[in-house]
């Protein structure tokens, strides 16, 4: 297989045509340009469309029509932008359409800033929007998984029929790696029979739609949708378990931090500390099952993030009191170094063991 | 003996949720009339507003989709991009189009983008009973206007149709009232014109229609019409604003 | 022992600081090693400062921001100020002695200083300036070679420009020449 | 001037009286006497012989309950 | 002082003009639209405004000026129409403007119902919006306490420089109970020589910005939102006990649905059980103390929710596996029934006691 | 010897970020002699949106406050509304205010809000490294619309002046370029006639500034004057478009 | 024994059923009760049914939502359909006999049939049949007095409405008559 | 015609040459020799008799870093 100098961003592009996503509605907004722009370039001679919606609203309700219409579809954006789309996407997660929609994270609150941050994950894993509903959130660290990733989530999509995201930050979508493209795993896909592409007249009309004005429906159409999410929970679930064997200390970290966390276990190793980590591919579903096993030896977990601690919440509920959670994050646009992750393992680990 | 008029086979057996004398009732009909006229009603896709009509999908005797408030046309767009060739309309409210769609209509046009609108502007929110919407009148009381609305203070109702017609992409605008039989009939021929458009591929269509809401205005039915041709007729005057070049 | 190699490139931004970092990347690449390219991206789009991290490594690559650089190539004078620091113990500085009149105050790590401006307008054009340096740094590195950085240079900027390779062979090979 | 017969669909009306304003022969009429399902007074024609099938009841009918023949 | 029998919705208006809130930007919504109807009459009359914005997210930045201004200012939407406002909510928290957003909780996701409900208890707790930020939320379980927490929004909005969320529920909006309007209890308040109320050539620019485009500049301005939650985690943070002392097992429930377990409390008690109740009031910061002591006898935490499990998080979280936490929830639009409730305590208890 | 020209006290010392030859600076200054001019400077307030212009809280020397992305106008209504005597303008490029911002704009206009709105038209997307604005001509090419805009594609691009002028609460709009001395000194006084119209409570006022953005139209900035002049003028006519009755 | 009542007041969207609530919520409070009002609401503007549940209590007021009512008082037949079974064996059912023709089901609740309506026409308007309803409710529970009934009716109308009250004194008189 | 003087401010200069076509005298010129601390070609006046002080210059300098004198 060839292998490309890819940008993240632009991989993501590459890996949802691949994937067969040939409808594409975004708005500009830093460090994810690459990702409308590749698609704005590629799709047309592939004779499919690209839209710059007049904002992330719009796009991600072009979205909500076109998944709707049957079409695999896609948006991204980054951080106060994805927060303009939570209403749509609790509509779409609610009349189950399928969709990707990736977010490349940049430091916030507010207009914050554009360097990389993971403080979206509480709106990511738990419904930034109303009501509830969740979808499955994919978390790459490295090029080649996002293009792997992001394949995947067009299949998991069109599975359970749910939005699914790709949560990124901007380091993974500035930075460039190399890159193969596989071909897609295919899973055995139901018809899109619900879809809105005319009756033809031969059938009663297909109605895409999340409005159930009376309890007693939209209870139990919830119901089907947790339903769902038990599944996803049980099929879906992701993550790696690295070092965490009779670990001093496991580091729990997803995307680009985990790469972090790997220098800062070798570090530790230099200082005969052992360090483990777990890695969540998923955020949601969260692996709670990677927690189970601990050894005796393990004295916390330690949650490192590019935020004040949002996952943190997540370790806490699959430590369940068993060992201590401690947390360490930087935010702001500021990365967590390696040394700083080294110097708290030690404080926690009493100064060193 | 012939059957001069029945119900169209473009409207479901779902009577109607609307208020007594509602005519948004009588502009579902002129749509799906049309749209079976046409021959289309099997390939066209419509989006339901949240508004009144919100359910306008259990009504169509088509593939529907339920949009947000006021995304409609952005929903219509995804639909239209996926299947060119397919009719797909919205149908909005004052409020859902006006107001919070502001954005979604205007840049629907801009685009030129090949669907149709139908908009009924009944100067009000109906459905949340009866607050003030972009194209209350000066003087109108609404639930959030209870001193009547004033142009120091909520400034003078938008002329959507106009509005839009300053933008390139909008290809056919028209404003019809569905307040007497002959008008219901002229409002039944814009909105054929308005579909024709979109077949003929032509870009960008809108019929708005003045309509009533009894309800909200505290009047009968009757009344309401009465009141729509004295008050709302003068500040949005009929007719059409905008041909495709070839008509 | 087993190549990890830390690069930090900072310059202005029209400098081809970041082109510098991909051609570097691409040819690690087509040789085989893993790599990583990251850039720091601001809001000015002209005259901002602008670098980027890239790591070639036989191992897989853990943070792809180089917080400790085994090399650091600086192409103007606030990058020098900026990222000094950021050179671990025994690591390489090479720096843009055309632009920066400063020298690094370090005294743990081994300075070059090259005059890639002038020498590259020698080779015929100044915004050659970049591929001097290059040619500096892979000779002085040794892991990549001449030609295969030339082979990036069109990977990188596409077949259209190579009507533009004889003038970067020159400028690679005059970098070059500077390390004996 | 042809002859008309109109039918309503007697317990689907609402008895808003727009057909009663829109009837140029002024014959439909809301039977206050009687209250359908919905719990309307329904509209009602009582000289249908004076009927000329102009259709405008029906067009102003928002919940096409009224059916229009002509002879 | 006075009773009156008023529209929890008609309340908020009244509290929040009683608390010295002259500013209003809204846009209907049902079950919440009572509220800015209150306002367009009453605020006139004192010199106040009203303004019906264009949307949801007209209003939130209506808000954010007005906040800024320095002014005394509300804002009021339901579940679909909150999920709009999370970007700009997320841009006051992190300018530090001082508002009340209220929230009548309606059915979701999507368009779902009108009907009550309390599914944006994540939405709420952690950030819909893009970021590390939060904000307080009070949860009032009757009309007169709506008004108190109203009130006193105000004043902790002012002194701390935060948005503040009242969460209600279309019962809360839509209920009317006799209610009495005390005195504000008014606390001493930082002037706001911050707002933007013109230099008068006298004094530098006032700048309200949320934009921090340097990491280094970025994060401590993050650390000083951090420091400040802490503060109110510490001073702020409000429940209630009922009934805890040797129960059986403890519910946590808020807003209406506390009152719902009242009734459970008393038919358990006919059986021979003794249920308690621990309502958080503010339900972040959540009343972590509250769980600290708790009885040898206590089985479980029971969650009861008019959502499909969300509060339950956090009850995990302050459980830290000491006692399992069970969940009871109606969702749609469906609220619990007391013998519900009963039945899922005999089912903890192991069919009865 | 008299100076004739010297940096106005209406701007900070802070030197502007915005790109070598970008006409951003130039606005800013316009605005800012006219805020000392007309002596409200010390009770005016701006608004900043996203975009290149970002940073003006940093710049002008009065009061500021950020506004999210394309919310500048609900920001300036909040702020109005709590200061009715001050003079409260926001500064938006052309995808803050007519694409993600259109609906703030459109009802800050229909509402007539007592407020002025300086509008930096440069076609394009400044800040985010030259994306198509919804004021792109046909046939420019910008990153998202790589083949050149097209009518087909991307629609036609917006007048925003011509579509606000429908409005009734509309009460001053001008179109004016920074293209040469003249046209900047003609720019100079629309915007003192906007707020002139706000000082006197006529209600909402707009300048359209053609500008340039020589980074992401990828030419020198002196070819981007001729750019302007040669493409823009054509589809965007300077003048005035709509004044107060009184004037 | 302490009061506590739970009623849930049911009928079409026009038949003022709301409001018969709200007198019965504010009669209580006046007297020194704990009440809830707590209507439903739906997305149909008219010709849908309308419902309250109010409670009149001794004691603080748990749940608002009444689903084992003390006394069900139904204005039309779809209500009565619906809540029939909502009420607590031994509880009342007031049926306005005008509009039902039907029987309640059940053998374990007391039931009354009056024909409001009719009797409120016969008092000089249709519209007072929720009055007359009133009326006889008051009188069978008796734990408010037609007078304060009739207070709490200008309470909820507002001083503007003193006009109707003859009328209303009226079909409230009519309708404790009722029960004898 | 009156006599001009302008005065640039030497290291403010980003070398963008509107001032250079907006002058009618045509006297204003990018110094390729020179290179500022921002790293442009700052904006010189070598014949500073033939200014007339217009402040056109001024007029397009975007960082208005021209200060012009009218004698
Ligand atoms: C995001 C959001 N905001 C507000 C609402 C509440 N809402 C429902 S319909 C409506 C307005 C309806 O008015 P209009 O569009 O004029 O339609 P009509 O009912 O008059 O036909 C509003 C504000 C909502 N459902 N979602
Ligand atoms: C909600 C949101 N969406 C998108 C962005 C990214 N963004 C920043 S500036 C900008 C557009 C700027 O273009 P314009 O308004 O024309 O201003 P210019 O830079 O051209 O002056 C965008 C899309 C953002 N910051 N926030
Ligand atoms: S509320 Fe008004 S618009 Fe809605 S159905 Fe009733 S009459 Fe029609
Ligand atoms: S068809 Fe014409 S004449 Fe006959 S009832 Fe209808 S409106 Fe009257
Ligand atoms: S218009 Fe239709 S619904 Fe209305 S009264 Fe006539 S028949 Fe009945
Ligand atoms: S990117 Fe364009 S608009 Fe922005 S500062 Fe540079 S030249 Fe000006
Ligand atoms: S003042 Fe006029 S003549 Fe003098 S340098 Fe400037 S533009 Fe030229
Ligand atoms: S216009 Fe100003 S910045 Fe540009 S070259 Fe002239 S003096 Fe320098
Ligand atoms: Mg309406
Ligand atoms: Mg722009």
């Amino acid at each position: 297989m060839e292998k490309l100098l890819m940008k993240g961003n632009e991989a993501v592009g590459a890996a949802a045509i691949k994937a067969g996503c040939r409808h594409f509605f975004g708005y500009p907004i830093t460090p994810q340009n690459e990702i409308p722009e590749y698609m704005a370039k590629e799709l047309p001679p592939l004779g499919g469309t690209f839209v710059q919606a007049e904002s992330e609203i719009a796009a991600i309700n072009m979205v909500y029509g076109a998944a709707g219409a049957g079409a695999r579809v896609m948006t991204s954006s980054s951080s106060p932008g994805i927060a303009l789309k939570q209403e749509g996407i609790s509509y779409i997660a609610a009349s189950e359409l399928p969709c990707v929609i990736v977010n490349m994270m940049r430091s916030s609150p507010g207009l914050g800033g554009i360097q990389p941050a993971q403080a979206d994950y509480f709106m990511a894993t738990r419904g930034g929007g109303n009501g509830d509903y969740y979808m499955p959130v994919y978390a790459p660290a490295s090029i080649q998984e996002t293009v792997e990733l992001v394949m995947e989530a067009f299949e998991v999509a069109d599975f359970y029929c749910t939005p699914v995201m790709i949560l990124g930050d901007g380091m993974i979508g500035q930075m460039m790696e190399s890159v193969e493209f596989p071909e897609p795993k295919k899973r055995n896909l139901p018809a899109k029979d619900w879809a809105t592409v005319g009756t033809g007249g031969k059938r009663k009309p297909n109605i895409i739609n999340s409005l159930r004005i009376e309890p007693d429906v939209l209870e139990p159409h919830i119901q089907k949708l947790l339903d769902k999410y038990e599944v996803i929970k049980k099929d879906e679930t992701l993550y790696e378990k690295v070092n965490c064997e009779d670990a001093d200390v496991i580091a729990v970290a997803y995307g680009t931090i985990s790469r972090v966390v790997r220098n800062a276990i070798k570090k530790c190793e230099e200082e005969g500390i052992k360090l483990g980590l777990i890695r969540p591919i998923t955020l949601w579903p969260f692996p709670f099952a990677a927690f189970e096993e601990i050894s005796p030896n393990t004295k916390a977990f330690l949650s490192v993030e590019m935020s004040a601690g949002q996952m943190v919440d997540d370790v806490k509920i699959a430590a369940n009191g068993r060992i201590p959670v401690e947390f360490y994050g930087r935010y702001g646009g500021n990365v967590p170094k390696p040394d700083e992750v080294v110097a708290k393992v030690k404080d926690i680990l009493g100064g060193g063991k | 003996m012939s059957l001069v008029f029945e119900k169209t086979k473009g409207l479901t057996d779902v009577p109607f949720h609307y208020c007594p004398g509602c005519t948004h009732g009588i502009v579902h009909r002129l749509v799906a009339e049309n749209l079976v006229e046409l021959g289309v009603l099997g390939s066209t896709i419509g989006v339901a507003p949240v508004g009144c009509a919100v359910f306008a999908y259990n009504y169509f005797n088509c593939d529907m989709q339920e949009a947000a408030h006021g995304r409609a046309p952005a929903v219509a767009t995804g639909i239209k991009r996926v299947h060119p060739d397919n009719v797909v309309f919205t149908y909005q409210g004052d409020g859902d189009l006006a107001a919070i769609g502001t954005a979604e209509t205007v840049h629907a046009a801009v685009r030129g983008e090949n669907i149709t609108i139908i908009f009924i502007n009944n100067a009000i929110y109906g459905m949340t009973g009866g607050q003030m919407a972009p194209t209350t009148l000066i003087g109108q009381k609404a639930t959030t206007a209870p001193y009547g609305r004033q142009k120091e203070v909520q400034g003078s109702p938008i002329r959507v149709s106009e509005m839009l017609a300053t933008l390139e992409g909008a290809a056919f605008i028209e404003r019809v009232s569905v307040d007497s039989p002959g008008n219901v009939r002229k409002a039944k021929k814009a909105i054929k014109k308005a579909f024709e458009c979109q077949i003929q591929k032509k870009g960008f269509s809108m019929v708005e229609v003045l309509s009533t809401c009894p309800t909200n205005w505290g009047m009968t039915p009757v009344d309401s019409l009465t009141w729509l041709e004295e008050n709302m007729m003068p500040y949005y005057p009929l007719g059409n604003i905008r041909t495709p070049e070839e008509d | 022992m087993a190549l990890n190699e830390e690069v930090i490139f900072a310059g202005f931004g029209g400098q081809g600081v970041l082109s510098m970092g991909k051609m570097l990347s691409y040819a690690g690449m087509m040789k085989g090693k893993n790599v990583s390219w990251l850039p720091s991206y601001g809001p000015e789009m002209r005259g901002g400062t602008a670098n980027c991290s890239v790591i070639v490594s036989d191992d897989l690559i853990g943070s792809p921001v180089v917080t400790e650089a085994d090399t650091l190539v600086v192409m103007n004078r606030p990058s020098l100020d900026k990222f000094e620091k950021s050179v671990k113990p025994g690591g390489i500085i090479i720096v843009n002695s055309s632009l920066i009149d400063q020298k690094v105050k370090r005294d743990d790590v081994t300075v070059y200083y090259f005059p890639v401006n002038e020498i590259a307008t020698e080779c015929g054009s100044a915004k050659a300036a970049n591929m001097v340096m290059l040619g500096a740094y892979v000779k002085l590195k040794g892991f990549i070679s001449e030609a295969d950085l030339l082979g990036a240079f069109l990977k990188v900027f596409g077949e259209g420009k190579k009507n533009l390779l004889p003038l970067n062979e020159k400028a690679v090979a005059a970098g070059a020449e500077l390390v004996k | 001037m042809a002859n008309g017969k109109v039918t309503f669909d007697y317990n689907s009306c609402k008895g808003c009286g727009l057909c009663v304003t829109a009837c140029p022969k002024k014959i439909i009429f809301l039977d206050k006497e009687r209250i359908n399902l919905k719990g309307y007074n329904p509209a009602t024609v009582e000289k249908m012989e004076e009927c000329i099938g102009c259709a405008n009841c029906a067009m102003m009918c928002p919940d096409m309950i009224i059916t229009v023949e002509r002879l």
